[in-house]
C-alpha cells in the first residue's frame, strides 16, 4: 500500500536505499546524516541484511567497497568532514570501477564549521574531492520524493555504471519530517545486473562508452582487482596506451550516457524570461519564488538540477537559446555558478544569489532578486 | 521532580535525620545562572545540606537550594563534585557574579 | 577567587552539557590540577578533537584549541615539538581517542611524547545523539546497537600499556580528590601519559539502559569501579565486568620524545655527519 | 485555511522537535493534510537556541522553513528573541512565563505568557512531556489539528505503559489556556 | 605440478621483488596453506594494501585485491560481511599494518571478525625506499631516520593481545615449516588472526645497516629470534632484543563477528522488536 | 656563494623551504615526493629545526598546523592519496586561519594510480578537495629557478595570508636532476610577520579585506582557536550575520589581495596569435613548442601560470583582447581548461591538448596543435 | 659474485665435503626464467648441492646451478625457501614451463 | 655542440639513475654546462623497466625528456624494446650482449653490443658499478664530458675506501668499447 506518510528526509533516503535493494551499510555516525545509519541499524538485520558501524569514515567506505566487489549494494552516509575523508577511496572505487552509493547530507564548512546548519557547499568537492582523473555522478533531489526516486536512481546507475554515485542532500532536507508518499515496490524501477560467470580474467575488457560488465568475487573464477592503473585483466599496467584506453573507458561510460544519467526538473520555463538555476534546498525556495513572481506577472521559471554531475549542459544550453537571464541560487559562495558561466553562450545575463551563513535563502529573497533582473 | 531526584532529596533528608547542626559556621555560595539543578551536590553532601526544588526560572526546571545552612561542615564535597561551577564552599570574599 | 578559578573562562559559561555531565566535573579538577601546580595559563594549552567533552577547551582560561574529530593528539604533537616547555593537554571522548583517533593515540604512546591526555570515557558518542563506541560495554543499547552491542571495547588500560605508555591510569568522576591528584601526576610525569576517566552519559547511554538520571548513572560508575588492590583480589570471572582504578604504568626510566629529539637527535647532527647512508 | 505556518522555540529542544513531528503526524496520516516540520539548531550541543517550524497546508508544500508564522511558541527567552521574526502581524503567541520575561514590542500579537515547562513537571511529572504539552497547546488555539485525533494519535504514539502520563499531558497543555 | 602451485597465477610471473626478498617466501608458504586445506581458489580471496608486500596478491590465482595503502583490512571487512564462508585473507607490510594502518588492525582485533592477516614484519617502508616504520628497530638508519632512529616499535604481539585478538603468532621466513603450519593454523581459526611474519628488506633496511645481502639478513633475523619456551627463560634485559616465536593467543571461546551478527543479532531483530529504545 | 648546482626538483624545495625559515616539517613517505621528507630529516636537526614522521598524511597536517599555532613555519609534502588523506586538514587549516605549505608533488591517478608516472590531474582537488566554501592559493613552478622562488613565495604568502597553500609539482620535476642557480640569501624576501602582542581575544577581529593578524599562542594572552565556525573572539558562533563577515574575512583576504597574490610568467605573447596557456611539466614542453613554432614563422606565445589558484584570470582576459585562439595544454582529461572556457570572452577559439597517461607531451606534439590552429 | 654470494659457494662446497653422494637418484629442476642468483637456495641446502655463478643472462648478475646433483638428499628445503618459485626437487612429471 | 641527449634504460634502474646523476653533476659542475636527468620508471617495484634522459646543453633546457636521442645504453631486452624510440638515424647505441638479443631494425645506428653486466660483476666485483661502467662508456663514445672530469669527480663522490673500486670501473668501462 502506497499512502503519504511523514518521515524525516534521512529516514526516506534510509528506506529508498532498503527499495533500491542496498543490502550493505557501513558507516560512522556524524550530524545531520546519523539518522540515516540509525535505521540501517535498526531495519537491515530484521531482513538479513548488514549493517555495520566502522572506526571511521575511509574504514566505511573501504568496507562498503569491499562488501560491493563481494556481491552486495552498498551504501554509506556522511557529512562534510566525513566526506573529505572518503576522498582517496572514490578514487578507489572510481579505479576499480566499484559501485557505491555515498550519501552527503551537506552543512556549514569549511572544517567542522556548523555542524547543524545547511549548506550547498560541497558540490564542487563531489565533482573534484579526489585525486586524479575520474568520472562522477552526483545526484541532488530536492523534494520529499524525489529523495525516494533519486535515491533508488543513485543505486541503479552506480550498478549500472559500476562508479561511485554521490547523493546530496543538506541539513535542511535530512532532518525535516515531511509528507511523502513512497511509491509501491514495483513501480519503480531497480536494476540488477546478472552476476556474470568470469570464464576468463579480462574483466575490464570492452570497447570505449560500453558499459562496463560487473566485476565481483566469488563468480567461478578468480579475478584481481587494483587500485593501480591496470590493463583489461585487472594487472597493473603503465604502459601509455592502455593507460590511455583505461582512462577513456571509465570516462566515457559516464560521458557517452549522458541521457541515461541526467535528470533535472524544469518549472514555468517555456515562456520565462528568467532562467533560475537551483538545486536541493535552494530550488525549494526558488520555486516558490517561481511561482509568487508568475502570480505577480514575472515571467520566471525553474531549472532545477537532479542530476549535478554530470553537468546538464546540454538542457540548459536549449533553454538559454530562448531565456536570455539567468540566476544561479545556491548555498555557497560560488560554486555551480561556475559552470553556469562556462556554459552559458555569449550575451546571457547572469547573476547570483549566494550566501553560506546557515540560512537558506526565502522564497522571497530569490524573488526579490528574480525582479530586479527584470526591472 | 522527577523520581531519581525526589529519592535523592529523600536520601539527603534521612543523612540529616542521623546528625547534628555543624558547629562552626560554613557559607555556601550558589551561583543561580550557571546551577542546572543535576542534584549531583545534594547526592554527594554527607550532611544533607541541600535539596532539590522544581524551579520555574531555570531552564531544566530544577534547582538547588542550601536547605540547612547550619548542618554544613564545610567539607567542600558539593563544590567539587558541581560539574557547573555553580556552588561554592566558605567562597574568599564571598562575591561572586550571579550569586543569589 | 578561587586559584582554581584563574583558568576558567567565565566569560563563556555556562558550558553547553546536560545537566549532571561528568565532563564539567573534569573540566573542574584538572583546573585544580592547574593550580596546584600553579601555572602560568599562558604556558598552558588544551587540545581537544570533536565530542561533547570536546567542547572542554572553549571553558580553560589557558590556550585553547578545537580541532578535528579523532586528531586532537596530532595538533598537539605539533605544538609540543614546537615548544617542548608548554603545558600541553588533550581532552578526548572516548569515541575520539579509541573510534577514528586510536591511531594516533597508540603512536603517541609509542614515541611517548610529552602529552598529557585526558581521555573521557562515557562509552557513547554523547555529541552525536548516542552511537556506540568502541568503549560501549557489551550488550548495552544504542542508536546504532538497537539490539545490543556485539562488539567487546577495548581496554584502554592494557591498550595502552602494550603500545608502552608510559603514564595509564584510571579514574571516575565519583572520586575527585583522586581524580585531581593523578591528573596533576599525570602532569608531571614527561612522557605520555593517559588518564582515562569513567564519566556519566545519562542522556545519551543512561537513557537507553535504564539509567537516565546522573544520579543514577554515577552511582552504577561507583559500582563497577574499584582500587586495583581491590580488584586484584577477585578471580578472571569477577573481574570481567569491573573496573580497576588508580595509576597502573608509571615509567619515568623512558626518555620523552622532544628531549630525545633536541639533545640526542640534533646533537649527533651538528656534530657528525649522518650515518648509515648508502 | 491554505496555509498555516508554526514556529516552536526552546533551549535543548528535544521537546519541541517532538512537538512539531506530532503535530506533523497528524495533519499528514490522520487529516490528510501536508504538512513538513523543520527544525533549526544553533550548536551542536545541548543548551542552544533551537527553533522548529511546521507548515501545515492543503497544498504541497515548497520551501520548508516559515515565512510568515501564524502561531509561535517559545520557552526561552533566547530564542524568543532570535526567533520572533517572521511572525505575522496577528499572530499568536505563547511563551513560558518564567522563562521569557522580556517580550519588546509584541505588535499585534495575541500573547499568551503560560508557565509550560513548570506546569509540566509538576503537572504531567516529567519536564519530557513539553512535547505534548506544547502540542496540546498549539492544537486548542490554532485548531489547526482536531483535538481527536490528537488524543487518537498519543494513544497509539506513547510507548507502553506512558499513554496515561502522555493523556495527562495534553490535559496540563489544554488547561493551560484558559 | 604441485599442489600448491593450483594457487599462484604465473602468468604474473616473475614476480616483482629484489632477489632473496622474504616476500616470495611468505607467497609460497601461503599457497602452501592453501593447499594442505585443498581449498577451491575461488574461495579464497587475498587482500592487500600498498607496499612490496602489497603487490603480493597479484601473484595468487585465488581473487585477489590491491587496496589502498593501510586500508586493507577495512575492505576486508566489507568481504567477510558479505561472504562469511569464504576465507579472506590480507597481506599487509608493517608501515601498511601499523602506520597509516595501525587503527583498522586494532579495530579487527577487538571485533574478532574472522579475517586473516598476514603481517610481514620487515622492519622498514620497502617499496617507497627505505623510510622508518613503527616497527623500524631503535638506533636501525633509514632514509628518515639518518642518524638513528628514535622511536621504540610495536610490539605487535603485545598490542594484538591487548586489543582482545583471539589469534596471535609470530614466526619468520627461516622457519619454513613452522611456517606454513602456523598460517594453516590461523587459516582454521575461526576469529580474527594474525601472524605477523619477520622478514628481510636487505634493499632498504639491510643496506642501511650493513646486512646488504638476503643472506647476511635472514641470518640476523635467525639470530633475533627463538622459540617461545626459549624465550622465557631469559631475563627481561636478555628479552628485549629477542622475538619469541610460536602462537601467542589462540582463543576459540570468543565467537567471530559475522557469526555474532548473523546468528545473534539477525534472529533477535527479526524475532523481536528493537529493546532499549527511548 | 651562489652558483649553479646539480640539485634534484624534490631537493630543490626542501632547500628553499629552509631557506624561506621553514622550521618544522611533519610528512609521511609517498612516491613521487619521498625526498623531500628526507632530505628535512638530514638538514632539519642540523639547524635545531624539527622533522618528524608521522603515522600517516592525516597526522602530518595535523601536526603540522599544531606547530604553527605554536610559531613554526611549517611545511609538509605528499601525492595524490595522502593529499586526498589530508582534505579535512586543509579546510582545518583555512577555518583558524594557519599558515602551512603543503607540497603535492603531482603522479598518476586516479587511486594509486601510476606512483612513479607524472600527472597534472590534482589541479582542480587543489581548488576545491575540502568540503565547504574555502579561500585556497595554490603555485606551480615549472623550471629550476622557479621551483625555488615560488617555494619561498609559498612560505610568505601563508605567512602574510594566514592561509595554506598548496605547491603543486609533478614527477618529472620532483624526480629530474637539474643544473640550477640557489639565489644568495638576501636576494629574495623573506616574509616574517611580527609576533603579535595579544592583548584581548578578539583576535579575528579585522575588516574585510585587511590581512589577518599572526594568530599564534603563547604570546602573552591565551587564545582559543577553533575549527568550528566562531566570532571574531574565535568563541563558537553560528549567528548568520556573523558567519557572513567571518566567511568573507577569509575568502577576501585572498581576492582582494589577487595582485600580490598571482603571478605568471608571459613569453612571445605581444603579437602571438595563438596563446598556449600552461603550467608546470607541460609549460616546459609549451616553452621548447612556441620557441619551435617562432623559428618556423608560427606566431605562438605562452601564458605560464605560476599562480594557478586564483587563477591569473585578468592577466589572462587582458591577453585576450588581442589573441582570439587559446590552446590549454595539461596532463590531466581536462581540468583547468573548464576556467579558461569560463573567462574566454566569446569569439576565442579554444583547443586542448590533454592526456594523463604518464606520458608528458613532447614539444612535438604542442607544437602540432599550435600549428593546427593556424592553418 | 659478491662476497657474501662466494662466501655461500663457500660455506656450501664445505658442508659437501663432509658428506657422501646420496644413495637415493633425486631430479632438481630449475626455471632459469624466475631465479634471481639471490642464493637462499644454496644458503639453506644441507648437502651443499647448489652452487651460484656469475651468470651474463641474469639481470641480476647471478644464477644458481645444480653443482653437484648425486649429493641431493631430496629434502626439499631449496624448493621451499626459494621466493621465486624457481627451483623444484623430484617434480612430479619433470615438466615446467621455462625449465632448463 | 648545443644540445645532447642521451638515454639509459635498464631493469630496476638504481644503476642509471646513477650514472644519469654523475654525468649531469660533471657537466654542470665541472664543465659549466646546462644538463638535466630525468628517470621514467614503468612500475613502482624493483625489475621494471626504467629509463633515465640526460640531456646536456649550451643553453637553458626547456623540456626534460629526450626527443631526438644521440646515444642510447641499455641492459636490458625490455626497456630496449620500449625506449629505442626516438632516436636519431645516427645514433650511438650500447646494448648488453647477453641480455639485449634481439636488436630489431637498427637503421643507421653505430651498435655496440658489449658485456656490460657481466663484466662489471666480473671486472668491478660489484653489480652496483654498473653506473660508473655506464658513465665511462658514455664519455668515451660521446666525449660529452671530459675524461679528467669525470675522474675528478668520481675520486671526490665516492665513499671513503670505494675510491679504488670506482677507478677500477671507470677502466672495465673504458676497455669495454674497443
Ligand atoms: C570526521 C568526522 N566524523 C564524524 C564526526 C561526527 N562526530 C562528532 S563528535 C562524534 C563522537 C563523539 O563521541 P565521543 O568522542 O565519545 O565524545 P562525547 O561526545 O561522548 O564526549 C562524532 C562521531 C565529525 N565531527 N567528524
Ligand atoms: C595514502 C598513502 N600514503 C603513502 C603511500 C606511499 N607508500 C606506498 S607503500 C608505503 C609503505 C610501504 O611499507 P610497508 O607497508 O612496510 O611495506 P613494504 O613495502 O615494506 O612491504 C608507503 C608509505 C601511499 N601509497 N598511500
Ligand atoms: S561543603 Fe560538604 S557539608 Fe557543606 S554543603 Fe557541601 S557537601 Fe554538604
Ligand atoms: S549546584 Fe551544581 S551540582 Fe548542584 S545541582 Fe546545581 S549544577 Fe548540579
Ligand atoms: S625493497 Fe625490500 S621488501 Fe621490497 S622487494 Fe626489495 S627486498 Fe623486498
Ligand atoms: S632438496 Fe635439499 S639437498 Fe637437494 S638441493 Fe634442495 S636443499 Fe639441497
Amino acid at each position: 500500500m502506497s499512502a503519504r506518510k511523514v518521515l524525516q528526509g534521512n529516514v526516506i533516503i534510509a528506506k529508498a536505499a532498503l527499495a533500491a535493494g542496498c543490502d550493505f551499510f557501513a558507516g560512522y555516525p556524524i550530524t545531520p546524516s546519523s539518522e540515516i545509519a540509525q535505521y540501517m541499524s535498526k531495519e537491515m538485520p530484521k531482513l538479513e541484511r548488514t549493517f555495520i558501524q566502522m572506526e571511521d569514515e575511509i574504514a566505511s567506505l573501504g568496507a562498503c567497497i569491499g562488501a560491493s566487489l563481494a556481491g552486495r549494494k552498498t551504501m554509506t552516509a556522511t557529512s562534510g568532514p566525513g566526506f573529505s575523508l572518503m576522498q582517496e577511496h572514490i578514487g578507489m572505487a572510481v579505479m576499480a570501477e566499484v559501485p557505491v552509493v555515498i550519501v552527503n547530507v551537506m552543512r556549514g564548512g569549511p572544517s567542522t564549521g556548523m555542524p547543524t546548519k545547511p549548506a550547498q557547499s560541497d558540490m564542487m568537492q563531489a565533482r573534484w574531492g579526489t585525486h586524479g582523473d575520474h568520472p562522477i555522478i552526483a545526484l541532488y533531489p530536492a523534494f520529499a520524493e524525489e529523495m525516494f526516486s533519486e535515491t533508488v536512481r543513485a543505486f541503479n546507475l552506480a550498478e549500472k555504471y559500476w562508479n561511485p554515485v554521490i547523493l546530496l542532500s543538506d541539513e535542511v532536507l535530512g532532518k525535516a519530517h515531511m509528507d511523502v508518499e513512497i511509491p509501491e515496490p514495483g513501480s519503480y524501477e531497480v536494476y540488477w545486473e546478472q552476476p556474470r560467470q568470469i570464464i576468463d580474467l579480462n574483466i575490464y575488457d570492452r570497447n570505449i562508452g560500453e558499459n562496463p560488465p560487473r566485476v565481483d568475487f566469488f563468480h567461478g573464477y578468480p579475478i584481481h582487482i587494483d587500485g593501480l592503473e591496470h590493463d583489461a585483466h585487472g594487472w597493473p599496467s603503465f604502459d601509455a596506451r592502455t593507460v590511455d584506453k583505461m582512462q577513456k573507458l571509465r570516462m566515457q561510460k559516464i560521458y557517452q550516457n549522458l541521457d541515461d544519467i541526467i535528470r533535472y526538473k524544469e518549472y514555468f520555463l517555456d515562456d520565462a524570461e528568467v532562467l533560475v538555476f537551483s538545486f536541493g534546498i535552494s530550488a525549494r525556495s526558488a520555486l516558490a519564488a517561481v511561482k509568487a513572481a508568475r502570480e505577480q506577472g514575472v515571467k520566471a521559471g525553474l531549472f532545477q538540477a537532479l542530476t549535478v554531475w554530470p553537468f546538464p549542459r546540454a538542457a540548459l544550453q536549449e533553454r538559454f537559446k530562448k531565456t536570455r537571464k539567468v540566476l544561479t541560487v545556491e548555498m555557497n559562495m560560488g560554486q555551480m555558478k561556475y559552470e553556469v558561466e562556462r556554459i552559458a553562450p555569449p550575451g546571457v545575463e547572469k547573476q547570483n544569489l549566494l550566501r553560506a551563513n546557515g540560512m537558506p535563502f526565502s522564497p522571497d529573497e530569490v524573488l526579490n532578486a528574480i525582479k530586479e533582473m527584470v526591472r | 521532580m522527577e523520581k531519581e531526584e525526589a529519592k535523592a532529596n529523600q536520601d539527603a533528608l534521612e543523612r540529616r535525620a542521623k546528625r547534628k547542626p555543624s558547629p562552626k559556621q560554613n557559607k555556601l555560595t550558589l551561583v543561580p545562572l550557571y546551577c542546572k539543578g543535576c542534584g549531583l551536590c545534594v547526592d554527594i553532601c554527607p550532611t544533607g545540606t541541600l535539596q532539590l526544588y522544581d524551579d520555574p526560572k531555570n531552564k531544566y526546571g530544577t534547582s538547588v537550594k542550601i536547605d540547612a545552612p547550619d548542618f554544613c561542615i564545610g567539607c567542600r564535597m558539593c563544590e567539587l563534585q558541581c560539574p557547573d561551577f555553580a556552588i561554592f564552599v566558605n567562597y574568599e570574599d564571598g562575591k561572586k557574579e550571579g550569586v543569589k | 577567587m578561587r586559584d582554581y578559578e584563574k583558568y576558567i573562562r567565565y566569560r563563556t559559561f555556562p558550558t553547553p552539557w546536560c545537566p549532571g555531565c561528568g565532563d564539567g566535573v573534569i573540566l573542574k579538577s584538572i583546573a585544580m590540577a592547574f593550580a596546584e601546580l600553579n601555572l602560568d595559563p599562558d604556558d598552558i594549552v588544551v587540545v581537544a578533537g570533536i565530542g561533547c567533552s570536546g567542547r572542554m577547551p572553549t571553558y580553560f582560561n589557558t590556550n585553547t584549541l578545537h580541532t578535528t574529530h579523532g586528531r586532537a593528539l596530532t595538533f598537539a604533537t605539533g605544538i609540543k615539538l614546537a615548544k617542548p616547555e608548554k603545558l600541553v593537554v588533550v581532552i578526548s571522548g572516548d569515541g575520539d581517542a579509541t573510534a577514528i583517533g586510536g591511531n594516533h593515540l597508540i603512536h603517541a604512546a609509542r614515541r611517548n611524547i610529552g602529552i598529557k591526555m585526558i581521555l573521557i570515557n562515557n562509552g557513547i558518542y554523547g555529541m552525536t545523539g548516542g552511537q556506540v563506541s568502541p568503549l560501549t560495554p557489551p550488550t548495552f543499547f544504542t542508536e546504532t546497537t538497537p539490539y545490543g552491542n556485539i562488539e567487546p571495547h577495548f581496554n584502554v588500560r592494557k591498550l595502552l600499556t602494550a603500545a608502552e605508555a608510559s603514564f595509564v591510569a584510571r579514574e571516575t568522576v565519583n572520586r575527585l580528590m583522586q581524580l585531581k591528584q593523578v591528573i596533576k601526576r599525570s602532569f608531571q610525569h614527561k612522557g605520555f601519559s593517559v588518564v582515562e576517566v569513567m564519566s556519566n552519559c545519562h542522556v545519551n547511554l543512561g537513557r537507553r539502559n535504564k539509567m537516565k538520571s546522573p544520579l543514577v548513572m554515577t552511582k552504577y560508575i561507583r559500582d563497577i569501579t574499584m582500587n586495583m588492590a581491590e580488584f586484584e583480589k577477585l578471580s578472571p570471572a569477577e573481574q570481567a565486568p569491573k573496573y580497576p582504578l588508580g595509576i597502573f604504568v608509571e615509567n619515568n626510566e623512558r626518555l620523552e620524545y622532544t628531549d630525545l629529539y633536541y639533545n640526542h637527535i640534533v646533537p649527533v647532527a651538528q656534530g657528525s655527519g649522518a650515518k648509515g647512508e648508502k | 485555511m491554505k496555509k498555516f505556518e508554526i514556529r516552536y522555540g526552546a533551549v535543548g529542544g528535544q521537546g519541541i522537535i517532538t512537538a512539531g513531528a506530532l503535530l506533523v503526524d497528524i495533519a499528514v496520516e490522520l487529516e490528510n493534510k501536508f504538512a513538513i516540520e523543520s527544525p533549526t539548531y544553533t550548536a551542536a550541543v545541548r543548551g542552544g537556541p533551537t527553533k522548529v517550524d511546521v507548515i501545515v497546508s492543503d497544498e504541497a508544500i515548497d520551501f520548508p522553513h516559515a515565512t510568515a508564522i501564524d502561531f509561535f511558541l517559545c520557552t526561552d527567552q533566547r530564542p524568543y528573541d532570535i526567533y520572533k521574526e517572521r511572525l505575522k502581524d496577528n499572530a499568536v503567541v505563547v511563551v513560558d512565563s518564567h522563562l521569557v520575561r522580556e517580550l519588546g514590542d509584541t505588535r499585534n500579537w495575541k500573547v499568551y505568557p503560560v508557565p509550560i515547562i513548570n506546569e509540566t513537571k509538576v503537572g504531567a511529572g516529567n519536564v519530557v512531556l513539553t512535547s505534548v504539552v506544547s502540542l496540546a497547546v498549539t492544537q486548542k488555539l490554532t485548531q489547526v489539528i482536531s483535538y481527536d485525533h490528537m488524543v487518537e494519535h498519543i494513544k497509539h504514539w506513547a510507548p507502553k505503559g506512558t499513554v496515561e502520563m502522555n493523556l495527562k499531558a495534553i490535559e496540563v497543555g489544554m488547561n493551560l489556556i484558559k
